[in-house]
């Protein structure tokens, strides 16, 4: 079946316009992550006590983890919609790319959920007694954290997108694939915080995050076409 | 080749040709296991320091062994069944799963009761163990999502795809998990990493470690034969097999 | 255009059809008929080339452009109808230009920039109904429609030019397969398929 | 507009029931927010470090938290499906009593989340080092705890269900209704764990329950009856 | 058994329909016409009292049932359909004896104990057109369907069917009140309320 492929470029752009519209005209989607992040940050110290000197010893973990489960909770629903109106049917018939399309679709939930934390983390890093130090790193392991959670998050709601109410089986799949950005992540911040050179593990993110990029998009098509077949 | 890889496809093949190994391979798996034990339990020699408990190595570490040579099985299957859409590599991937949780199980069980007379508790979070623990998810993240999906023919699918991520990442969160814990010298016990076992100690371990591989593939292939039974009600080679 | 040999649909272990040979040549208008459950949609489904679980036997598609229309709407709540078709228009290749017209002929100028939550049921109906006319403005050769029951929720003067616009994508060479439970007020030549009762 | 008003009691029992078989025919959904349990406990160690001691020490505060985020995703999806295929529509035209309705919906989340929550709370208590002295009261506050949450969970789902844009709003106020549960319970845990007299704690909880089981249906009906006018 | 007076409905900012003055008396079949996006649904919403948003003037209703069956289907995807029924049948004091029967006149008694997310389109609406039979054989004095749309997706057969009871529910002093785009094959009296093209 051969069909004439419209200008590339032009899709990929307006596909992720459209998923910044929709995130836009569904601000809670943006705003609950920050508020879950911000909610957790101050539940901790009324959970495990207000000691200074502890709180910043374990800023980065705390940081990092919350992180993590934000853009946990936020992948949940990352096709949902569009599976439910049939967008992602349209979609997979398009003659586009849908290794490009899945792409666009990781790249918007990061730009949405993981941007918006990045530049927030340093508020809630101050609010742990995190040293300004290391900020800076903070700010780097979480963009580069970030991204590679959206991959990864897309990959785990492609395959449960289907399952009426899956809900949280997208924590299993991913969770044990989460763990090697936080234990980098939250090492390079803790190093930082220490006074140690945080690059090699800055690195190595950065690494994951190129080799996630390149293959992520394959499982996450794959998913999304068994999801609109089983559905 | 490809007949032979045709062959390998085809269920009634299969069945027969695994009833043979197994007919072969299952009396030596019993028997390998029960030397092994009796060996290992009752002959060898005692651990100066940790006395006697220490001889659940027998079945914790070939346990923990397995359980991870599991995992690159289950994976690889669901590769080919990607590849070359090959229900069998399918069946088999589906079988491997829950044989591999539970060798994991095993190992985290065996070595959750050795932690209380080694370390005084049951549970640290050291390299190995923690990053068991992972591997245990990574088992029921496939077994789970596959009871999910109404569909069984896509719950393979979806499932090959997820073990094929998980087989990417295990190096990586091993690394991970390893460098993590040199990074926190904890104050826990550590493992005696490169044991200096006395042969006599060894050489029962060496045994139970293949006899648990064996183990494996038996607890698959039976698995595999139910599946295919399963999967083939009402075809004419099952019908066939109910006659006689 | 479409080539269909033994094709054989299962559903729970349930043969839902079997052994169906099926060709349709550019300027045909197929309808497929057939008590509730008797496989209508997932037949169009798998001829769309989206479902392939429990399917049997060989679907060639030589076309430009096939267009699926099922009992999904496929339009996004918080998107206008513009903004809706406006992005069909990009994952489809066709002219954004043809927006105005389309949403003009199936009655929704009024309501072009209107969240598509508010709209009623046949109104969100007829916003999915654009991609048509987008599609026929496309003058793609070979290009074959798949239409789930087009006219649900339609009212009788949308169901009048829904017809009729598929009379013309037939005339131009195009094809049609759709399913419906109405009969159609159609004064072209009209293929029936029959699927037998699994109900 | 007068209705005869068939068996409440019947009514109840078998709404309840069609809750708990709809929560099996879908496992996934109670296992799931065990399962999430886990993960997040193991997250911890490998965020904050794997030194028992600290462990012991945070376990009270990372238990509950963990406890309340579970419940709070599993909240977050009580009612869309009821609300998506009009099952609530209907409930709301039956001529059956909505306040013991929305009841019943609190109850069966509660039995579905909670319960196996407390039940296995024990198992994650002792990965993280907790004291075995404290492990009675663990199980007593999160009873009693995961219950408050079900209750006021299922007011913000009520009032969210419609919502396909904003509802911040809610999250906003319903988070801090969080707030008092996590501080209470995780202080009883944590006095037990250092041999303190948690009685104080427990009474408080079981007072917000009783609160919040005789109130909290009200705003759920309230909100249940917006949302389906709303939509 | 249903009073409307000077009955307006607005959405968003705009009149859908004003000073509306229906009376409906049992054993009456009032049919809801208009085009797409006219306010047909909203209106039996809100004489179902579904909605009260921009609804002025007064509705009184007095009837022993009212059964309203609208655009959402109302059944649960992981129940059969019996259990949904059996549902139905506690919340609204039905007699779940009747069950069967009702599933028998849809035409699923083979498909009563299958999930209901397998069902087909139609089937999915039967299941839920089968409330219609049980309230049919609880007996109910003065009762009221407002049904919007409820031949959508339902084959021929179906249809007759259907409409044959609804027919059986105003000979018994029942009333209903529907919305349809589809000329029905009615045998008997029915009233007509035209609502102007707000499209
Ligand atoms: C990748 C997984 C694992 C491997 C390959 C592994 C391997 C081993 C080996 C080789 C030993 C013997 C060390 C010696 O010579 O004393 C050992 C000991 C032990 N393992 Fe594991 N183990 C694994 C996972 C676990 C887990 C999950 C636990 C606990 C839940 C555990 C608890 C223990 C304990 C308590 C000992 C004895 C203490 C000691 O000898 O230091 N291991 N393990
Ligand atoms: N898992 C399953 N087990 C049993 N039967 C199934 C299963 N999945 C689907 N079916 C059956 O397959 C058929 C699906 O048919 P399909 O949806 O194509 O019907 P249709 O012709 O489109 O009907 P309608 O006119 O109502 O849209 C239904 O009869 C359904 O009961
Ligand atoms: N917020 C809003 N702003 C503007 N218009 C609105 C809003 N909400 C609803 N409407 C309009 O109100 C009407 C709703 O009508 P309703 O759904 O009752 O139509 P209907 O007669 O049921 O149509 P159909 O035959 O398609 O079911 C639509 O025309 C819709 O555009
Ligand atoms: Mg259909
Ligand atoms: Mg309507």
């Amino acid at each position: 079946m051969s069909l004439p492929t419209p200008s590339l470029a032009a899709f990929l752009s307006a596909s992720l316009r459209r998923q910044l519209l929709l995130a836009y005209r569904r601000p809670v989607d943006t705003i609950n992550p920050l508020l879950f992040f911000l909610l957790v940050v101050t539940l901790f110290p009324l959970g495990i006590g207000p000691d200074p000197a502890q709180l910043a010893e374990f800023a980065p973990g705390i940081l990092w983890i919350v992180a993590l489960l934000a853009s946990l909770m936020a992948a949940e629903g990352m096709f949902r919609q569009d599976y439910e109106d049939g967008s992602l049917e349209q979609l997979l018939l398009s003659p586009q790319p849908l290794y490009l399309a899945s792409l666009t679709y990781s790249f918007a939930h990061w730009l949405v959920t993981g941007v918006p934390l990045t530049l927030l983390s340093p508020l809630f890093a101050t609010m742990l007694q995190l040293p300004v130090a290391a900020l800076p790193v903070l700010l780097a392991s979480m963009a580069l954290g970030t991204a590679i959670l959206s991959l990864v998050g897309s990959i785990g709601a492609a395959l449960t997108v289907s399952l009426k109410r899956g809900g949280m089986l997208i924590s299993l799949i991913i969770v044990p694939l989460y763990i090697p950005v936080l234990i980098f992540a939250a090492g390079a911040v803790r190093f930082a915080a220490e006074g140690f050179d945080p690059a090699p593990q800055l690195l190595l993110l950065a690494g994951m995050l190129s080799l996630s990029v390149a293959l992520a998009p394959f499982a996450i098509s794959a998913g999304l076409r068994i999801s609109v077949d089983a559905g | 080749m490809w007949t032979w890889f045709h062959k390998l496809g085809s269920p009634p093949w299969m069945y027969r040709i695994s009833g043979r190994i197994l007919a072969i391979l299952l009396p030596l798996t019993v028997a390998m296991l029960v030397v092994g034990a009796v060996w290992g339990l009752l002959y060898a020699p005692m651990d100066f320091k940790q006395g006697n408990s220490f001889r659940i190595i027998y079945f914790h570490v070939p346990a923990s062994v397995v359980a991870l040579a599991g995992y690159y099985v289950m994976a690889i299957a669901g590769a080919v069944s990607l590849i070359w859409r090959m229900k069998m590599a399918e069946v088999a991937m589906k079988c491997a799963a829950p044989v591999g949780a539970a060798l994991t199980f095993l190992s985290l069980l065996s070595g959750a009761i050795w932690g209380k007379p080694t370390w005084g508790t049951y549970w640290v979070w050291d390299a190995r163990i923690t990053s068991m623990l992972i591997l245990f998810f990574l088992y029921l993240g496939v077994i789970v999502l596959y009871q999910a999906y109404e569909n069984k023919e896509a719950a393979g699918k979806a499932c090959a795809v997820l073990s094929l991520v998980g087989m990417v990442n295990i190096p990586i969160i091993y690394k991970s998990v390893d460098w993590w814990y040199s990074l926190h010298q904890p104050a826990t016990i550590k493992f005696t990493e490169e044991s200096t076992m006395h042969s006599s100690m060894l050489q029962p371990l060496l045994l139970m470690i293949l006899a648990f591989y064996c183990l494996f593939t038996c607890a698959l292939l039976l698995n595999m034969r139910s599946e295919l039974l399963r999967r083939g009600v009402g075809t004419s080679w099952v019908r066939a097999l109910a006659v006689n | 255009m479409l080539a269909v040999r033994g094709l054989g649909l299962e559903r729970g272990g349930r043969a839902l059809l079997a052994g169906l040979d099926l060709d349709i040549s550019s300027g045909q208008m197929v309808l497929i008929e057939g008590p509730n459950g008797s496989g209508k949609t997932t037949l169009l489904r798998s001829l769309a080339g989206l479902s392939r679980l429990g399917l049997s036997g060989r679907i060639d598609a030589q076309c430009d452009e096939l267009l699926y229309l099922g009992h999904r709407a496929g339009i996004k709540q918080l998107l206008t109808p513009r903004e809706n078709l406006a992005w069909a228009c990009h994952s489809q290749g066709w002219n954004p230009a043809h927006i105005d017209s389309a949403l003009e002929r199936v009655g929704l100028s009024g309501r072009a920039d209107l969240f598509c939550q508010h709209l009623s049921a046949g109104q969100q109906r007829r916003v999915n109904l654009a991609r048509l006319y987008l599609s026929f403005d496309a003058q793609r050769e070979r290009s074959l429609w798949l239409l789930d029951e087009p006219f649900t929720a339609i009212d009788r003067g949308g169901v009048a030019e829904l017809a009729n616009t598929m009379a013309q994508q037939v005339r131009r060479g195009g094809s049609v397969v759709l399913t419906s439970h109405q009969d159609l007020p159609l004064d072209i030549p009209l293929r029936r398929v029959v699927l037998g009762g699994a109900q």
